[in-house]
């Protein structure tokens, strides 16, 4: 047990922290430490191509994709350096973090030659086609259609069905949807896991506005939407298994990134506290004390989790992950707006815009939402960490 | 003693339900966020021509129909559940609040008539640019010059002021031979007067900015104002925005009850999982546990009034016990509704966020939780001498 | 609605305030203010014995059987005086406020002329035969039998059963027993309401020691003991609504006196804190305030449920009342224990003897589970009240 | 980096929940309850002569097995999950943290060997009368005149120090020339000392009460210690005390888990009903965030014996947060492991309590959360100069 970085991965933090400076202080300064997923979308495109060209895009895939097969630690100092520097939010995450690891674990060769380059160089750009309105937390209960047709341009999967609450949906070239290909099928049997393109008449894109005033989310409709055949990632029928592992990569090296967001959340309530006198308040130290130490814990579980991870078993620490951090943030976000005070409830600008304590306020109430609910959560880290009783469904 | 409605109570109520219910709805309520004033004019007039409202707690000698808190708090309660954005709450829960603690007297009598028929609101100066609650927080002060009364200032987060006809100003009052506040009507128009109106988090109900550069049209209310007299004027106004929260804080029970009875997952009505039930139960705990905590105070409310130096203790008591539990109470409930909706609560097109918005906006409004709780450490004797063993 | 007494009632209110002061500075002074309920219990007996006698038992009940037919209004003022006299928890209340209650309510005229009066007078006390090992929460899932039997005292029920945490059994002269009494019944139907008399060779009481080291609570065997045949309250068979018809006694004026004993206990822990400095704590005041806030509103919640009884209806506050106080009352636990620090750990006896505060501690956790368990009450709440769906039982 | 257990981690940890669970279950335990000592002077024997714990994480130089924190953390863990009352924690968790924070020093060593060997055991005096946690509580004052060296004052909340053979003391040093503290080792029958033998509400663990009276016969083992030092050498300890409480944690979650698997109620096993099952995940959490949180704490204090100057801040802040995670979070799944329990979880027969009151003892040793997190507020810099904006 260690946790210490040995001095060739002290180097190597050296080497991309200072690559990341240079950008984000020189040509992409004007995007550094932006908190909205949506803001400024076109620029940080661009810098997600930079990124690609650089190739610290993705550095723990394969050379030939665009990686640079980095260990575990120095994905780990990347995704840290990265968030330190201010550099922001990835639009293309989910096909970084969710999609290319699908297709590299459970997709065949064809598929790994025609998607893993073009996310890692930041050309392509993914969305993820899961919930649906009635199926908001229950997978398994998909109601999205695809068939096969031999057509002119050979077979393809034609797809029908709504999917919602898809993220960055407007900005994405494709989506990795999850749909009932067998007839008459019920719950996890029957399931495929298709990749098809958004850029086409059969999909339409609508987005949702939220408490926030800004539109993260998206309604996806698919009317007769087309994708290749080939496609299908993992044998149609059995994109369950493909899905659930999508899920999995969630709780990957991201979660540091994901962290060090928070880490600069934290850091802007001490400041305003500090600001405004807050910060001399006991029961606002409390909370400050709590949210720190809440924020460490969720760095070391992270590391135990990866370091778990090399060794081939995942323990309860990754069930209970989401559960931690989604309890945390909702938190966080309160404490955001009590050391704001009522000057936080004012708006900023000329529309609804919200300063960034009050937006995170609102915006954390979703992530008990999101993702799985934490009612979810709490039923997956009881049935399969502690395996206690599953939950009787109503309809099998 | 009897704490239950009488069947006047009832009646109130029953109409004031039927009324908002119809008149207010979830449709009415989005159309009104789009319009200048957040409320529609026309029901206003409705609510004080024709019901009466704006009048029925004040007394009789101003024309108003000479009920009590109870009555208003009950009107507050169903407005709150349709979170209304109209004056009532402004006019008549906070600046009348403050105005029936000034000694009765020709221009203060002459103002709130006019907020009793509903010819005019008025809408509440108190509190400066941080919007803290407390004499403190005050930041106009009255002066008196050559050119006679003159007021200089700011004051911030005035409920309704973006529609209302005059200002209830609490100032400080720096006049010589003076001393303690001054409570002055300004009007709307007045020269000098700059009024922003602020949007919030809350698109129920923006906010205005006063910014008061040598105003001289100020009609001076009351003069050497005691600070415990202001305190005590807020305190009233404290179980009025209780009343509202409470209203608002059932309401968004009410819906996401509905909600969980309806939607379905997993092939179960969801409302049948214990983890929605059993919240759900807690959330009806912290209603009612309000709706016994705003009855009461308002009752003290009316006690008071009938004899203010006996009930001044009580007042400050039930005031802060009413704000911490409502404001906390509200902000809970709500949050908890939002996460029992799941995605759709928190989008902009369903009611759970706007209640949510809400209950921060009055979480905040003449003082949070925190700020009350130590209040009422104060009252209970923490910092008394030890007694002797 | 009106929460003033009336000038008469305030008379009313300082002529009992003057009798206890007499008792309790004066013959009683020994007990006053004991918090344990099992604590001197041959002097409190004694107690409750010159209470009856001065006919301040059940000021609520018909005179002829004791009581002074007191108003609501009176009632409420009695107990809240009794309490603030500082007189000990009544030894006598299951029968006081459950037994006798239920039999005027439910019993026939023998049963009252037979059991109210020694009630009234503070010669017969009473215990509650309701939970056992395995019905702990779930009542109508009694297994304790009764049957008739014609024996040469005439005809006699003859009860086989176990029940458990039955305080104050060890002083009890009569059980009501909850027990089934048709074979081969499930839940509430074949349910009857027997009253048993205590002492006698088929009944044995063992105490149940707890995490406090007292006992308040006790098992009780039940082997062939015996009671009259026409001791059965309602007819045979139909005691479910009977049982039911108890518990909604507990929420009656005997609440408000609870109240008093909390109020007590927080000016007790008030007291501490400023004797030890935790009063100048800013996160002990505020914990402070909520504890207060919390007992207020539950005696504004108690005055609505009174009141909305003499007009025959109960509402949600009725239903709620147990689940809030409950939580109140362990968080106040929570706090007594940290005002008292780590002083309050150590014993202050011989044996295992605590102070007063540690010792609200410890009891405290208990109030989350007797009487309905807060995870039963919040099924009561959500199905009665919110008429949410009822909970799927495995067994029928 | 690698932050999961090596293979010699993983056979310490099973050999140690092999024998712990043979050897000290519940039924032992409330044999042990029963005893004097409050555990088997025997099987303290086996401890320490034939599996080597004491000496486990201490140096090679003083006859340890030279490992670190970690290893320490596993055991502590193990023996946290049984409620074992030995001295381990007390006499090398705590006693030896302190001595191992002064220079190396003949009489030091030669204790330390000592303890090592388990031929004696060392109760760690640092806390007055009210236990508090902190410089400001140290209670003895070292003197010295001419009959030597002489200790005053009282120290209480002395874990294990009913059976301890020595007193490690950190008094303050009131000698002429000398300031600071110092460390001394005061033998049980010293002359001049009163050990007091205090039950206490966690029966699973008395206190001594210690009554210094011109103690005479003191080893000094480190005069003129900086405030820092000893500050250090308890966070060391706060570690040890944080890894008994995860081994007690996930023992009583562990406990309550099988309860509600068998339990059955309303004709289901009660582990069926979500009210059960979310709460046992919460506790869960809890319990996971302690693992991550203890371990790396373990770490942190083996990073900060090999190069003290570099690690010193990470120590103060990984002790701080993981004796308040861990004490706040013991307390909150042990008073719930009652809950789940119902009626059975309160009674004494029951071990659900006994977890209870350790959660209870444990949460003010070395100070409470409170403290803790309020020492962390400083260090996150809340009072710092604002930066230049």
């Amino acid at each position: 047990m260690k946790i210490r970085f040995t001095p060739e991965q002290e180097a190597f933090r050296a080497g991309c922290a200072s690559w990341l400076q240079q950008q984000m202080e020189g040509p992409f300064a004007d995007i550094r430490g932006i908190m909205s997923q949506t803001f400024r979308a076109d620029r940080r495109l661009e810098w997600e191509r930079v990124l690609g060209q650089a190739r610290w895009s993705v550095i723990g895939w394969p050379e030939k994709y665009g990686g640079r097969d980095a260990s575990l630690a120095e994905q780990v100092i990347f995704a840290e350096e990265y968030a330190r520097s201010g550099a922001p939010g990835r639009v293309g995450h989910l096909g970084t973090e969710l999609a290319g690891p699908t297709i590299l674990h459970f997709g065949n060769d064809l598929q790994r030659e025609r998607f893993l380059r073009p996310i890692a160089k930041g050309e392509e750009f993914w969305c993820q086609g899961y919930s649906e309105p009635n199926a908001g937390s229950d997978l398994s209960n998909v109601r999205t259609r695809a068939r096969l047709e031999h057509g002119p341009n050979g077979p393809e999967w034609v797809i029908d069905g709504q999917k919602i609450w898809t993220s960055l949906a407007q900005f994405a070239d494709w989506c990795f949807v999850v749909c009932r290909t067998e007839e008459g099928t019920k719950g996890p049997a029957g399931i495929s896991y298709l990749l098809v393109p958004m850029k086409q008449k059969g999909v339409t894109v609508k987005p949702i506005r939220q408490i926030t005033g800004d539109a993260e989310f998206n309604e996806v409709f698919f009317d007769g939407a087309r994708t290749k055949a080939e496609y299908c990632v993992g044998n149609p029928g059995e994109g369950w298994k493909v899905a659930m592992g999508t899920l999995a990569f969630e709780r990957g090296v991201s979660t540091l990134a994901q962290q060090m967001t928070f880490r600069n959340e934290l850091e802007r309530i001490v400041e305003a506290a500090k600001s405004n006198g807050a910060a001399s308040d006991p029961l606002i130290r409390q909370r400050m004390a709590e949210a720190w130490v809440g924020l460490r814990i969720m760095r070391y579980s992270a590391l135990r989790m990866l370091s778990r991870a090399t060794t081939g078993s995942l323990g309860g620490e990754a069930l209970t992950y989401k559960l931690h951090w989604a309890s945390w943030r909702k938190k966080l976000g309160e404490l955001a707006m009590d050391v704001a005070g009522a000057p936080g409830e004012l708006c900023v600008g000329e529309g609804y815009e919200l300063a960034d304590l009050p937006y995170l306020y609102l915006f954390s109430r979703a992530d008990t939402i999101y993702g799985g609910t934490n009612q979810i959560q709490r039923n997956i880290v009881a049935e399969r960490a502690l395996g206690l009783p599953k939950e009787a469904r109503g309809d099998r | 003693m009897q704490f239950s409605f009488t069947d006047d109570q009832n009646m109130i109520r029953d109409t004031a339900r039927e009324f908002m219910s119809e008149r207010c709805g979830s449709q009415q309520l989005r159309h009104d966020l789009e319009s200048a004033e957040n409320f529609d004019p026309s029901l206003w007039q409705t609510i004080t021509r024709e019901l009466g409202w704006a009048g029925l707690s004040l007394p009789e000698a101003v024309g108003g129909s000479g009920l009590g808190m109870v009555e208003l708090a009950i009107i507050l309660e169903e407005q709150g559940r349709c979170l209304y954005g109209g004056p009532l709450l402004a006019s008549i829960g906070l600046a009348s609040a403050i105005l029936l603690e000034c000694p009765a007297a020709e221009a203060r009598d002459a103002l709130l008539a006019r907020l009793a028929s509903g010819e005019a609101t008025a809408a509440l100066a108190i509190t400066g640019d941080r919007g803290l609650a407390g004499l403190d927080a005050i930041g106009v002060t009255l002066y008196e010059d050559e050119g006679g009364l003159r007021l200089d200032g700011v004051a911030s987060f005035v409920l309704n002021g973006h529609v209302a006809d005059v200002f209830v100003v609490a100032a400080k009052d720096q006049r010589a031979g003076h001393s303690g506040y001054a409570v002055v009507a300004v009007d709307t128009t007045a020269g000098g007067l700059r009024v922003e109106k602020k949007l919030a988090m809350d698109t129920t109900r923006p906010y205005a900015r006063l910014t008061f550069e040598s105003v001289r049209d100020v009609v001076l209310l009351a003069a050497d104002v005691d600070g415990r007299t202001i305190e005590r004027g807020v305190q009233v106004a404290q179980v009025a925005v209780a009343a509202e929260q409470l209203g608002a804080m059932q309401a968004v029970l009410d819906l996401t009850t509905s909600y969980v009875s309806q939607r379905v997952q997993f092939g179960r009505v969801i409302g049948s999982f214990q983890a929605i039930k059993h919240r759900l139960a807690d959330m009806m705990v912290i209603c009612e546990a309000a709706r016994s905590a705003v009855y009461y105070a308002a009752c003290v409310v009316d006690e008071y009034r009938a004899d203010p130096v006996t009930h001044a203790q009580e007042l400050a008591e039930a005031a802060a016990l009413v704000k911490v539990h409502c404001s906390a109470g509200f902000h809970d409930v709500a949050g908890n509704a939002i996460q029992l909706h799941g995605g759709i609560g928190f989008t902009w097109e369903y009611d759970a966020q706007l209640f949510f918005k809400r209950a921060r906006a009055t979480y905040n409004l003449l003082g949070a939780p925190m700020v009350h709780r130590e209040h009422i450490a104060r009252l209970m004797g923490l910092d008394d001498d030890k007694e002797v063993a």
